[in-house]
């Protein structure tokens, strides 16, 4: 079996690659997303803290 | 009878008042002072447990009022900046509706004879919304005829009043207080009732 | 002055709403006639073809009902909490779900009801069988109120923000999918020969199941939003 | 303010403990993935019947199935959060409620690329697939909730009351298909007698269990960034070396 | 403290409804979804079969369209007039029909243009052909402000009108109808082969005409109930 | 300026007032003056343009405000006993929508200094929903700083401000007064204005 023939699927790689494709998509944009959060959350923090010091 | 410990009261991130205690016992009459956005309608709110105090604790007879909750609110009348009227309903109606919800049942007769007293002779069958600003707000403090209650809440039961509207709630009151009745209120206008002490308590 | 009872309060409340509704009857009207409208629409855009508008009516019916409960239910508690009556509900000395039941009741009276009274009209047009057309009513009348009672929930929870009408739909609309379901497939089931009871034993025990916990759960939603 | 310490310590804790955990579960996860979908191409025979397009049953199963677990215990949290007031169960359940609504997408989103070669048809509105999308609302409807309302806590007590009605919802739904003639498939995974082949099984397995890791671990680091949020007025986040500059 | 100009009133009232609604994007969203989640329940109510689903789909698109500019007509003035906003309008020192317009606009914005963008998701899901779909989307895009501008007469005239709004309601809600049947119209008439330029231009004629009405109209009403 | 003629006004079957006649020229300050329901309201709504007197005429610069119209609009602000404000809007949003349907177009700092003047320092960018009721006053009165024209209608201006903002909206009357301006109010308090002459208007 080689590669090319492995990604076709059958005539099917559309739908199963569309699959796991669209699922690790979304993973990996759910990590990138938690992880700007917490960026965010924390120089959010870091700001407020500065405004206090300054006052 | 009403008793307050070391209430605290946050909104947003805003603390508005702390370590207020005060208590108030039969004929007393408690005015809440302060500028605008002290928190004086926060505190009343929260006396009425809309809004759950971030310490301390509010007593009624002894017991605390978020576990009396009913049996408290049957002791009190509450009267907001909102009138809580509706437009579409004249004024009779709405007083049999208001003194209703606050667990009253009135007939015609008593209702009727409240709002003539409180100035509105001709006026009971016009709907709300036609009525004066004046006249509406007479019509929210009909309500505190009609109630048995003992413990008032009044927010700002003096505006759009005329003189003479202000005069008949000073002798309201009076009598409320002569029955051994407890009033707390606010209002920018100077209210005084007459042969009573006047407490005040100031947020500032 | 005597004290109300829990009675007269339930009746209070009711009348009021009642009332209410009278004084603003084109309230009431709009949403009849948005139903009607809905339903005679489908033969419109689907075709003559008497078997086909058969095999939908109920389900455009139950549609129907749904959508238009869906459009009265911003007016349920919006109105007293601008005017501030629902300050003063709050502060009944009786139980609050007491007085929530009551104006559900008054809802459904409003939004429910005409619907029942009207679906014998609308299923003569899709030229539904007799016996058909009788589970439909009977299935209306189970599950309307449940409709009311879901929105009362959703009306409560939203009351004072922003997205309105349409953020109402969108917590209501997926939970009362399951009344959707038990009233076509009665009518469905009775049309096919089959027994309607089950359906409707279903759609009696969501009826009591939503009449034991929405006015309790929509009472704390009040205070939840009051604060 | 000197109100209450003790319980804002919980939080506290739990900020440092999640931190911990978040990798323990982040890694087994990718390698239990890497694992299963192994198998699931390399391993597994192609079906008798729907040849490889089957194998997306992989990803879809286990994603449909944390979709309708997750709103469980979602639930779960808010009711804790509304009933003791404890405030990091109600982190807990916002924290979830993005993820449950990605696994619902997920299921539906393979279930429409399966659905196209097998039954001719993206979407057919049969009864498990609706189920799945009406589940999707109630994910959603929780979040839009929760972003309406400005004030923290009313938003947390709000939103977990729809989220206890709407779990009354998810059963019903669910066993709603017994009233419609559909044409999902039933269950063909079971723990004893099932028909499948023993890897199809072992794939499903590990990619099942892959997502419920990534699922824990996810939710675990977004709660954290919800503590800060939520905790910023607080001596102990004021502390946290991270929020130094 | 410049004197504003007739556009820069228009941007302002459009912008402040737009504002209003989606403080968040959440609410967008919102709009979006419900849509969705409407047309869904079509299927659900009537069953799964496809080919009666594809008939159905332009009444059942819509259907949600006429519900969505419903459930938000509610809002067009009423919150205006209760908190006092829409005595300041009528000050307005320039034309109330064009700032009527403006709110008229920024309703559709709200209601109609998502359903119109929504549209070819909806149709993919009922599997309505190609051509039939860009129909569609045509109807809507010059059906849906007619609706806002007919729904904003109603609106305006229920404000102030007590017994009269039975009548008011009785009179604009039919009103809708010819907009639901020259839309549907055109859809079916692409589906089963003929030309959809004839329903299209009605519709066309239909929209200019109410531009052209409404507005003027509109803002009498509104200046009759402010009195 | 402002010219009134033999002016009635009924409502419903109820005479208010008639054959009124008066007229204000710049710099002149007008309070209406009577009990509640008298019509105090409904006099300065008719003034608007809201109400069709039922006889007499109100000319403005000469001309009858029915054919002025907008014209009229440009040259006036009308405060009324609602707020005209959006509860999901910040105050500052809110000035900016206020001030654009009264025709003006104002920038942020602009805006910032008059709610600044009246106040509302650290409120600017809350909802107005969470502001206190004399904060919220305090916001529809700010209209007044950043609007240019010469005639302000103000009913019950005072409702809900304390002391403090009494005395603000004093000095802002006098100002715009000095500057040619014209003021007609009503109220319940008293309100003094510093070297102006108070002209009354009783309603009976
Ligand atoms: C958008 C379309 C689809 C949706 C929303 C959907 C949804 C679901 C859900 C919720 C489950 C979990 C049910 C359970 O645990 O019992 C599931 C399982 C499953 N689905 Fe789908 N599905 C879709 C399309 C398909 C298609 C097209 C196929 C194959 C032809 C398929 C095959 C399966 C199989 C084999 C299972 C496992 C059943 C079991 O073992 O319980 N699904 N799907
Ligand atoms: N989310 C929030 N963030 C910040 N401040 C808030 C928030 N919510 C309310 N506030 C502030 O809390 C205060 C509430 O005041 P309250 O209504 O109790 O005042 P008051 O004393 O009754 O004033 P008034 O005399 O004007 O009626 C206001 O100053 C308001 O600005
Ligand atoms: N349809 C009607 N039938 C009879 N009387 C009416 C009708 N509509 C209004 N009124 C009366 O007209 C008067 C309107 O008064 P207006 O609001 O102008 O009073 P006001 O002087 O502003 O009072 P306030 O000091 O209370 O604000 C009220 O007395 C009201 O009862
Ligand atoms: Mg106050
Ligand atoms: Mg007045």
């Amino acid at each position: 079996m080689n590669w090319s023939e492995f990604f076709a699927m059958k005539g099917y790689g559309f739908y199963v690659w569309g699959s796991y494709g669209m699922a690790l998509l979304i993973f990996i944009i759910e990590i990138a997303l938690v992880r700007h959060k917490r960026t965010i959350t924390l120089q959010e923090l870091r700001m407020l803290r500065d405004a206090e010091k300054e006052e | 009878m009403l008793e307050i410990r070391n209430l605290a009261c946050t909104r947003g991130d805003h603390l508005l008042f702390s370590d207020l205690s005060f208590s108030l016992s039969a004929g007393e009459l408690l005015q809440v002072q302060g500028e605008n956005g002290k928190g004086k309608t926060s505190l009343l709110r929260t006396l009425c447990g809309f809004i759950v105090p971030a310490a301390g604790e509010i007593r009624w007879r002894g017991q605390n009022i978020g576990e009396l909750d009913e049996e408290y609110y049957a002791e009190m009348v509450y009267l907001g900046h909102l009138n809580a009227l509706k437009d579409e309903l004249n004024a009779l109606e709405n007083l049999h509706i208001s003194a209703g919800l606050a667990g009253w049942a009135v007939d015609d007769r008593q209702a009727i004879a409240a709002l003539r007293h409180m100035g509105l002779r001709g006026r009971e069958t016009l709907p709300v919304k036609v009525l004066s600003q004046g006249q509406r707000r007479r019509v929210a403090l009909a309500r505190l005829l009609v109630c048995n209650a003992p413990l008032w809440i009044l927010d700002e039961p003096l505006t759009a009043l005329d003189v003479g509207a202000v005069g008949l709630m000073q002798e309201l009151i009076g009598e409320h207080l002569a029955k051994d009745g407890m009033v707390i209120f606010t209002t920018h206008q100077p209210l005084e009732v007459a042969g009573v002490e006047l407490r005040r308590l100031t947020l500032a | 002055m005597n004290k109300l009872s829990l009675f007269g309060l339930l009746r209070l409340v009711i009348g009021r709403d009642l009332m209410l509704a009278m004084r603003r009857r084109a309230d009431v009207l709009t949403t009849l006639i948005f139903f009607v409208m809905v339903v005679s629409l489908f033969p419109l855009g689907v075709g003559p073809e008497l078997d086909m508008l058969r095999k939908m009516a109920p389900g455009v019916v139950w549609v129907a009902a749904l959508l238009s409960s869906m459009l009265s239910l911003g007016r349920m508690f919006s109105a007293d909490y601008l005017d501030g009556t629902l300050e003063q509900m709050l502060l009944a000395p009786q139980s609050l779900s007491v007085l929530v039941l009551g104006k559900i009741l008054a809802h459904w009276m409003l939004s429910g009801l005409p619907l029942v009274l009207m679906a014998p009209v609308l299923g003569l047009q899709f030229d539904m069988p007799v016996q058909a057309l009788w589970v439909l009513i009977a299935s209306l009348l189970l599950g309307t109120p449940v409709l009311s009672m879901i929105g009362a929930v959703g009306a409560a929870l939203t009351l004072g923000l922003r997205g309105g009408g349409v953020l109402v739909s969108l917590l209501v609309l997926p939970l009362c999918i399951p009344v959707l379901i038990f009233g076509t497939g009665a009518v469905e089931a009775v049309s096919s020969g089959m027994s309607a009871v089950s359906h409707l034993s279903l759609l009696g025990a969501l009826l009591l199941l939503a009449l034991v916990l929405t006015p309790w759960v929509t009472a704390q939603a009040l205070r939840i939003s009051m604060e | 303010m000197a109100i209450n310490w003790f319980k804002y310590s919980a939080p506290a804790t739990f900020y440092e403990l999640a931190g911990k955990l978040v990798p323990w579960f982040a890694w087994p996860s990718a390698l239990l993935f890497a694992i299963g979908v192994y198998i699931g191409f390399f391993v597994a025979p192609t079906d008798a019947v729907q040849g490889e397009a089957y194998r997306i049953i992989f990803i879809h199963v286990p994603s449909s199935i944390l979709s309708m677990f997750l709103y469980l215990i979602m639930a779960g949290y808010a009711a804790l959060g509304l009933i003791f007031n404890t405030r990091l169960s109600s982190m807990m359940a916002s924290a979830l409620a993005p993820t449950g609504a990605l696994f619902a997408f997920i299921s539906l989103w393979t279930g429409a690329l399966w659905g196209k070669p097998m039954w001719g048809a993206w979407w057919v509105w049969d009864a498990r697939l609706t189920s799945e999308l009406i589940l999707l609302f109630l994910y959603l409807g929780f979040i839009a909730l929760h972003a309406s309302i400005d004030d923290p806590r009313r938003a947390d007590r709000a939103s977990a009351l729809l989220a206890i009605v709407g779990s009354v919802n998810v059963p019903i739904i669910y066993f709603s298909v017994k009233w419609w003639n559909t044409l999902h498939q039933g269950s063909t995974v079971k723990f004893t007698g099932t028909s499948m082949h023993v890897a199809m099984q072992q794939a499903m397995f590990s990619v099942l269990a892959a997502c419920w890791l990534y699922a824990i671990a996810v939710t675990l680091a977004r709660v954290r960034s919800i503590i800060l949020e939520r905790e910023r007025n607080t001596q102990w986040v004021a502390e946290l070396p991270e929020a130094r500059s």
